[in-house]
């Protein structure tokens, strides 16, 4: 299964991804998920950075919340709404919003 | 002649967020989805109940008596008797210190043939898989 | 070309949930898909008439209504509206309110579905 | 006896968080305590007349309307209400509908203030 | 400050609580909070159960959620709405739904 | 003559719950509250930031051109300009790596006087004691 994952919060109130173990697998980061891709604690990135899968950052949601794309972390890709409709046909089967 | 085959997955506890009932409520209607489609063409909806979504399905809930709402274990119990098929994650259960003696298992009640299962996450990872799409509550 | 159906059951003003899925309709449209919206729950707050712009909340009665000159099907479930007293006359043209077997049946030849089902 | 202000955000259904509000109203009423609510954000769901009463959702109409017959004083923020085309003409009879202010002034002489803030 | 925190969610997306130190402080568990007086997970008791506080479920609360007064934690006194009104107004000054 | 003092704090970050733009809004009506209260009496709202609360006040948000929204940091510059005030733990910026600089600081291009101050926890928590009530956004 090829599964499109998206990540809307920063803090998650669900295990759901930690379980998650499909062939192929695309962490998008949206609404305040971006902060996943930007935020370090007492210097730590995010530990969902640590999952074994592409990493994608919506442009418009990190500057909606001051984040510019230079605050990125490397792993992640920055992409537009136009991008993550190409990505969802044409890379992944499946899609997870949790 | 082709089914579209929905996987539902309920993460999250019941009567904190609507999610858990409206996985109920959107499955049952699998019942009356035909009107809208070709002789022979079908859409099933199953229900994994997962973390902390197997609270969902705690028996003797009591909405109705403090709330005026039909309580989670009622609606599971509908969903039974309309054939949909739910599993419960068995290592979630054994992390909260349940077992199958505390959970809604049967709408004998009503006539349903159908039972909840409580399975391993591996089965329910498995069916994730066969499903056409997902649907996370 | 591909037809995409997105559910989404949060409410108008708050998470911003609805007008991702609105503006997620919008890119799908400009690339050619077809998209079906449904709205349920909470999100049937979509389908109220006449919200009052103002620059402190969303408002996505304009854009919603430019996608639906596109081509966007949208339709809020009609029982998650009238119990919070979202009658017909209160409801958007062009706004359908179906049962919830509607989004299952959009479903059915979808090539993808994402559930916008989160808190 | 004392006076005890109530503010709510939540949607009327979903979190229980009205539910829980219009309860323990019922409750500091009962013990003889006057009680303001104020409902703001999603909250202002509360206000919308002619939910229809189905046995999955909350429907708070009917008990909002008795304990505002023993004194309740509910009112809804307006800019929030509107904002999601709540107008006055959908608003249950009783209800009032203010700025902001009116919830801060509530708490000017209220013993006890609960703000439900939660999601 | 006699501080009454009302917690009525499960898993918690804020550390408020573990910042406040009021000279008295009630936590009263009410909708899904009441889970902290019952589940034990791994057969740990909740963690909110470890801080220095007068512990109160919702009596209503836990049965809506088919949860039996024997499973409440020996630490929890259970209570019913119009105990609550009680205790807001003489035991504590200030409330926080955190 | 009368005060009655609200502390608001705002725990959560902003554009996921309304929960953050709420505890402006309604802070900024203290502006008109006299028109409900007797000569003289007054209820002022001092709004504190912390945990991922503090994400609220992060320079150059850009809500308005994405979504058509006022952002948080403009909102709070109105704030500022009504003379409200504003504190921001210190713990919880360093924790996340921001310093003052990744801050709204002041709205002086509208004329405010006021500016956002940065402090330790614990003058918070002895704010907090002196309020008459406590509203957690």
């Amino acid at each position: 299964m090829k599964l499109a994952v998206f990540v809307s919060d920063y803090r998650m109130t669900v295990d759901t991804l930690d379980r998650l173990s499909p062939e192929k697998m695309g962490i998008i980061l949206v609404q305040n998920g971006v902060y996943h891709a930007t935020l370090k604690e007492n210097g730590t990135p995010s530990s969902i950075l640590n999952k074994s899968a592409e990493f994608y950052a919506l442009k418009e949601d990190l500057e909606t919340r001051g984040l510019d794309t230079s605050m990125v972390d490397s792993k992640v890709k920055v992409i537009t709404l136009g991008e993550l409709v190409d990505l969802m046909f044409n890379d992944y089967e499946k899609t997870a919003w949790i | 002649m082709a089914t579209t085959k929905l996987g539902f997955i309920v993460q999250r506890p019941p009567y904190k967020s609507e999610n858990p009932k409206l996985a109920l409520t959107h499955a049952i209607a699998t019942q009356s989805v035909e009107v809208y489609l070709n002789e022979g063409d079908m859409v099933t909806a199953d229900i994994a109940f997962i973390g902390d979504g197997v609270l969902n399905c705690k028996k003797d809930q009591k909405a109705m008596d403090y709330y005026g709402l039909t309580s989670t274990d009622q609606h599971i119990k509908m969903a039974l008797l309309v054939d949909i098929n739910i599993w419960v994650c068995k290592e979630d259960l054994e992390k909260f210190g349940l077992s199958e003696d505390d959970l809604v298992l049967d709408a004998e009640e009503f006539g349903a043939d159908m039972t909840v299962n409580v399975v391993p996450y591996s089965e329910i990872s498995k069916k994730m898989e066969e499903m056409n799409h997902l649907l996370f509550f | 070309m591909g037809k995409l159906t997105i559910g989404c059951f949060a409410s108008l003003v708050g998470s911003l949930n609805l007008d991702f899925a609105v503006k997620l309709s919008a890119a799908a449209i400009e690339k050619g898909h077809t998209v079906d919206l449904w709205v349920s729950g909470n999100g049937t707050m979509l389908s109220i008439k006449d919200q009052r712009p103002f620059k402190d909340y969303s408002h996505l009665e304009k854009p919603l209504k430019e996608l639906m000159a596109k081509g966007l099907t949208v339709t809020a479930c009609e029982a998650c509206a009238e119990a919070r007293g979202y009658n017909k006359d209160v409801t958007m043209e062009g706004f359908k309110r179906h049962s919830m077997d509607w989004y299952l049946a959009s479903t059915f030849d979808a090539d993808r579905v994402l559930h916008i089902g989160g808190e």
